[in-house]
């Protein structure tokens, strides 16, 4: 199990401290949940650990090797994926959208197969070919998510997946995402609805006043786990 | 009025009796401004790219930098270039004044401020999620930057075709550079340049009502290719 | 095979002889003769000789005695060859309110105009024309100023034109006013003193400045223009059966 | 090189010599194209609106049809107003050839089609549900209109700073129309014009910068007050 | 208490129907609940009603009259107010953008005062002058909820009003909504979150296959209502 290590991250806008040196776990094959008040920079932390704000501080430890931010960019934006809070569509329909995430090497009987997959596995067969900025809200975050799906980080960061879901939606997002934590991603989810993700989360964090707070520790959630695999 | 008229049927006369003298001259002008706006179009929109997406110390000087640029006179440019390639400037070895390979600089030199200022202005007002989302999902820049440029395509294509208008129209640095000389560089402009002077007002609208019509064909192509062009939701 | 290499050749003229339609009557003739291909770029009379000063050009054919004896001058030519000559005339509205057409000669009809503040279309634009005009009203003691008096900074054609709408009078070029006669209200108000001489030379630019430039040419040029062959071409234009320019090659006129 | 170097000095002569002469001409030129621009702007920009948020048939002839237009030499557009306006013309009686208020005319001839074709182009880029937010919160629809304007107000800024650019540089127009009457109407671009003419290089291009000079002014303090124009998230 | 009753909403995207000759009735004082599977068409309904989204077939009864689209449109859109399922913010700042929804013959004085009610209500006191096209999302939600209360339509269309928001901001929600809907305003809420909103609606409709079905009928919750009342 390897571990990315995050410390120091400092944050603000004008005179607003959002993040005040705030220390951070992920972990391959496990789940940590964001909660956090409206505004308390749960958007931000993710955004930073995505590659796409600059923090004042900033230090990652892989294990190996200690990285700032301009190398941690660098050498881990690749294996990142960040799915936006409000997530965007590209022009096109929704089976170009899902084409886009995929490596452009990959055969094309391959690509087809996962694409379809994907459709399938988002209940979006029948809006294949549809303009995909037309989706309805919920189409869009399962679009986003099929998206991320297929393109398999090493890390992945979800900014309130479910939002805009409808429940069947939302179990389905679940039960991926188990798969895909089970697979050794290391994912970090962001949400207001913490019962919905409670069968799946490793650690709890709340952020508040620019620092996180465990809820349920890493370790209960390891044993649970341990426990609902050994029964 | 009765010249407006006379100028039309002009025009449709020249257009369809096949004047070779005539297609030689369109040949020219849209060789040489279909040349510059290939050439400068690339490096224009990247650096109108950097200029929406980077966040450096003196960007907003540099896009009105550009921006000013368009109010420089066509003649200015061609003047400037004119003193830079005659033989008493630095590259006067060149031996380029008078020939179409110096109106292409010239153009060259219209249209970059142009694309880069529209462009811009079309680029900045993408949504910085395009660049996240395709950055995220593992394109290459050059992948994001191609996909950006189709999201937002209608507005470059606005870039692009103002400043085609501009090359494809403009007498000053063509008159300048190229010299009018018939066969080699009389594109339609300074030939209407040449027939007003004469006071050949009918002849000069003909000519203009012929690049009216090549131009038309070529936007309504490049506008039908493109797409819908009205708010989305 | 001991043809010249450069068998092209650029030439800068006024837009009078290229407007009025000499050119593209004369130099096919070259062209076919000599075998040079000739390439024309008909600006005003300043810039052409400004070209050729550049060694942008390698002959210019500008009707500006001054200017073109500075040009020799300073060494940016190598000798001025008299070629052609036609004459200037005082245009004006058929009414003629200033009542141009009882004067004898050019400086008086200037004095006509400015006394009775008719509108006077000026090229303002230093050609061999406007220093025509300037030297006239120099002749007849003026210093034209005033609403009447418009400094147009245009191309003859274009100042024929403003004139026209404005009903003004205006000095011109016979051969651009008899290729543009049949668009023009206007008409003839005075003619024919010898003030109003307008000669034309032909000038190779110097060598010795620009040693690549194609000087044997130009050279060429101006022996053939100066011909009897290239004479005679120039007496046969004509416009309406009217020829434009007189050949004086071979009697070298004094400008005045 | 020599005569660019002069240039440049003869430029910053004349911008502080206290020229009266040159600066009768700077004041025509830019009387002239901020009046031009002045008029043409509104209702360009109305119509661009109305052609990224409508959606009728013809819509999307119509835009090809005003991008098209820039490709129409200036002194085409010029010389069809000069027969329009000419003693000869419909409008004859009006008297309105060679005076500044023809320029004005021709200017705003020539500023319209860019507007309408670039201002089309920021507004469509709009995110549709700033219209709809702004009406059902109650916005009358010259509200909505102008909060839509502010919107993409860069977008807006560039088409006006182009068509500026285009109509304070621009010569084929305001010498036929205007007549480069000095005390009149002769403006910057006319005025290079001439002096090009008399091969008077170095005093064409100093005008060429003392216009620059000027507009550079403008698009600073426009630019300044504008805003960011970079990609917001 | 009067009543709008829409009739034969139809509305198809190319071959898709989405509204396939709907009905519905909204009633001042009541909170009518819309849920459905994500594509079902809510936000085109809503949008329908808003009058932002042109459908085949309409027609709505006002009690007094009958009204087409183009009608219903012409004399209704200045009373409906729909909230996006995405908000829009101005350019500007967050007072900026409440402001924008006051009457403008308002006394500054007024105006102050309401905007002042407005930012406390949503807590967005620390963030008045924030540029509004920085917030966080559950910011967005609740600015553009506040602007809505600002407006005090007569009818208000409200597009997944809680998503993104936190527990306290949702609470806050319904409260504002119960006030609202005690003052005369007809409500329409889609939601994927019922239960949030349960305390509050007067009936529960369920889109499905173009149609609407009830879930709990008006009177039941009429019942409901009053026994609270009485409580
Ligand atoms: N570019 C910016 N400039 C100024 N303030 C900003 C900027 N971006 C974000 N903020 C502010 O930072 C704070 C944290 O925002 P963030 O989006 O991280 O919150 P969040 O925890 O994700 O909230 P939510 O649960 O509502 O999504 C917010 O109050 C927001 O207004
Ligand atoms: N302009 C359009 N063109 C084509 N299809 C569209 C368009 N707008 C919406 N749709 C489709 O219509 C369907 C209904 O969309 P709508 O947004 O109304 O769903 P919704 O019920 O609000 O879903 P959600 O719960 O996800 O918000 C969706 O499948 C969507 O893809
Ligand atoms: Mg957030
Ligand atoms: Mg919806």
């Amino acid at each position: 199990m390897s571990t990315l290590h995050f410390r120091d991250i400092h944050k603000h806008y004008a005179r607003r401290t959002i993040l005040a040196g705030l220390e951070l776990c992920l972990r391959t094959g496990s789940c940590t949940l964001l909660t956090g008040e409206n505004g308390t920079g749960k958007t931000t932390l993710l955004r930073i650990l995505g590659g796409f704000e600059k923090p004042e501080q900033f230090a990652a430890d892989t294990g190996h090797a200690q990285l700032n931010w301009r190398h941690y960019r660098k050498l881990l934006q690749s294996s990142v994926l960040y799915l936006h809070q409000q997530p965007y569509m590209f022009e096109g329909s929704v089976r170009d959208n899902l084409s886009f995430a995929l490596d452009r090497s990959l055969p094309k009987a391959e690509r087809e197969q996962r694409i379809h997959t994907a459709l399938q596995w988002a209940g979006l067969e029948k809006i294949a070919d549809t303009r995909a900025k037309t989706l309805s809200g919920g189409e869009y975050q399962r679009v986003a998510l099929a998206r991320a799906w297929l393109r398999q980080p090493r890390i992945l960061l979800l900014d309130e997946p479910t939002a805009n879901m409808d429940r069947e939606a939302r179990n389905r997002t679940i039960s991926l995402l188990r798969q895909l934590r089970d697979d050794g991603m290391a994912l970090l989810v962001a949400s207001h609805d913490p019962e919905c993700f409670s069968s799946l989360v490793n650690e709890h964090l709340n952020l508040s006043a620019g620092r996180l707070q465990t809820v349920t520790p890493a370790s209960r959630f390891v044993n649970m786990t341990l426990l609902q695999q050994a029964s | 009025m009765d010249a407006l008229i006379d100028a039309s049927l002009k025009a449709l006369h020249l257009l369809f009796s096949g004047d070779m003298a005539l297609w030689e001259i369109v040949g020219i002008s849209f060789r040489v401004s279909l040349l510059a706006l290939l050439i400068a179009t690339p490096p224009a929109v990247l650096l109108a790219f950097v200029l929406a997406y980077g966040n450096f110390p003196g960007r907003r000087l540099i896009i009105a930098l550009f921006s000013t640029l368009l109010s420089v006179p066509t003649v200015v440019i061609g003047l400037t270039l004119y003193l830079i390639l005659s033989r008493q400037g630095p590259l006067g070895e060149w031996h380029l004044l008078f020939t179409q390979n110096a109106m292409i600089i010239g153009q060259i030199a219209l249209a970059f401020p142009m694309l880069v200022s529209i462009g811009h202005s079309a680029l900045q007002a993408a949504d910085r999620r395009a660049w996240e989302t395709a950055r995220t999902l593992g394109a290459s820049h050059l992948r994001a930057l191609l996909t950006i440029i189709y999201e937002v395509r209608f507005g470059l294509l606005a870039a692009v075709l103002a400043s085609f208008g501009r090359i494809i129209s403009e007498v000053g640095a063509s008159m300048m550079l190229g010299g009018n000389i018939l066969h080699h560089t009389r594109n339609i402009p300074t030939a209407i340049a040449l027939e007003t002077s004469k006071g050949e007002f009918a002849q000069g609208i003909a000519l203009g009502m012929v690049l009216l019509v090549m131009a038309a064909t070529l936007n309504v192509l490049l506008h039908h290719f493109q797409g819908k062009g009205f708010v989305g939701s | 095979d001991d043809k010249p290499a450069n068998m092209t050749l650029k030439m800068a003229t006024t837009t009078s002889t290229e407007n009025s339609g000499l050119l593209t009557d004369l130099l096919p003739k070259f062209e076919k003769e000599s075998g040079y291909s000739i390439q024309v770029i008909a600006v005003g009379t300043g810039k052409a000789l400004k070209m050729g000063e550049d060694g942008d050009v390698d002959v210019v054919l500008v009707h500006a005695p001054a200017a073109e004896k500075e040009f020799v001058e300073k060494g940016y030519g190598d000798k001025r060859y008299p070629v052609m000559y036609n004459d200037f005339i005082v245009l004006g509205p058929d009414a003629d309110p200033a009542g141009v057409r009882d004067t004898k000669t050019a400086p008086e009809s200037f004095a006509k105009i400015a006394e009775k503040q008719a509108i006077f279309i000026s090229r303002g634009d230093d050609s061999g024309t406007d220093k025509k005009e300037k030297q006239l009203w120099e002749t007849a003691g003026i210093k034209p100023a005033g609403d009447w008096y418009r400094e147009a900074g245009q191309g003859m054609g274009k100042v024929i034109q403003m004139a026209g709408e404005l009903e003004g009078y205006t000095l011109a070029d016979r051969g651009t006013w008899l290729a543009g006669v049949d668009k023009s209200p206007l008409k003839i108000v005075h003619e024919g003193d010898k003030d109003l001489f307008n000669p034309y030379g032909v000038i190779a630019v110097s060598q010795t400045r620009y040693p690549d430039i194609n000087h044997t040419g130009a050279q060429a040029f101006i022996d053939w223009i100066v011909s009897a062959k290239g004479q005679q071409a120039i007496a046969d234009f004509k416009i309406n059966g009217t020829p434009l320019f007189t050949p004086n090659a071979d009697k070298p006129a004094t400008a005045k």
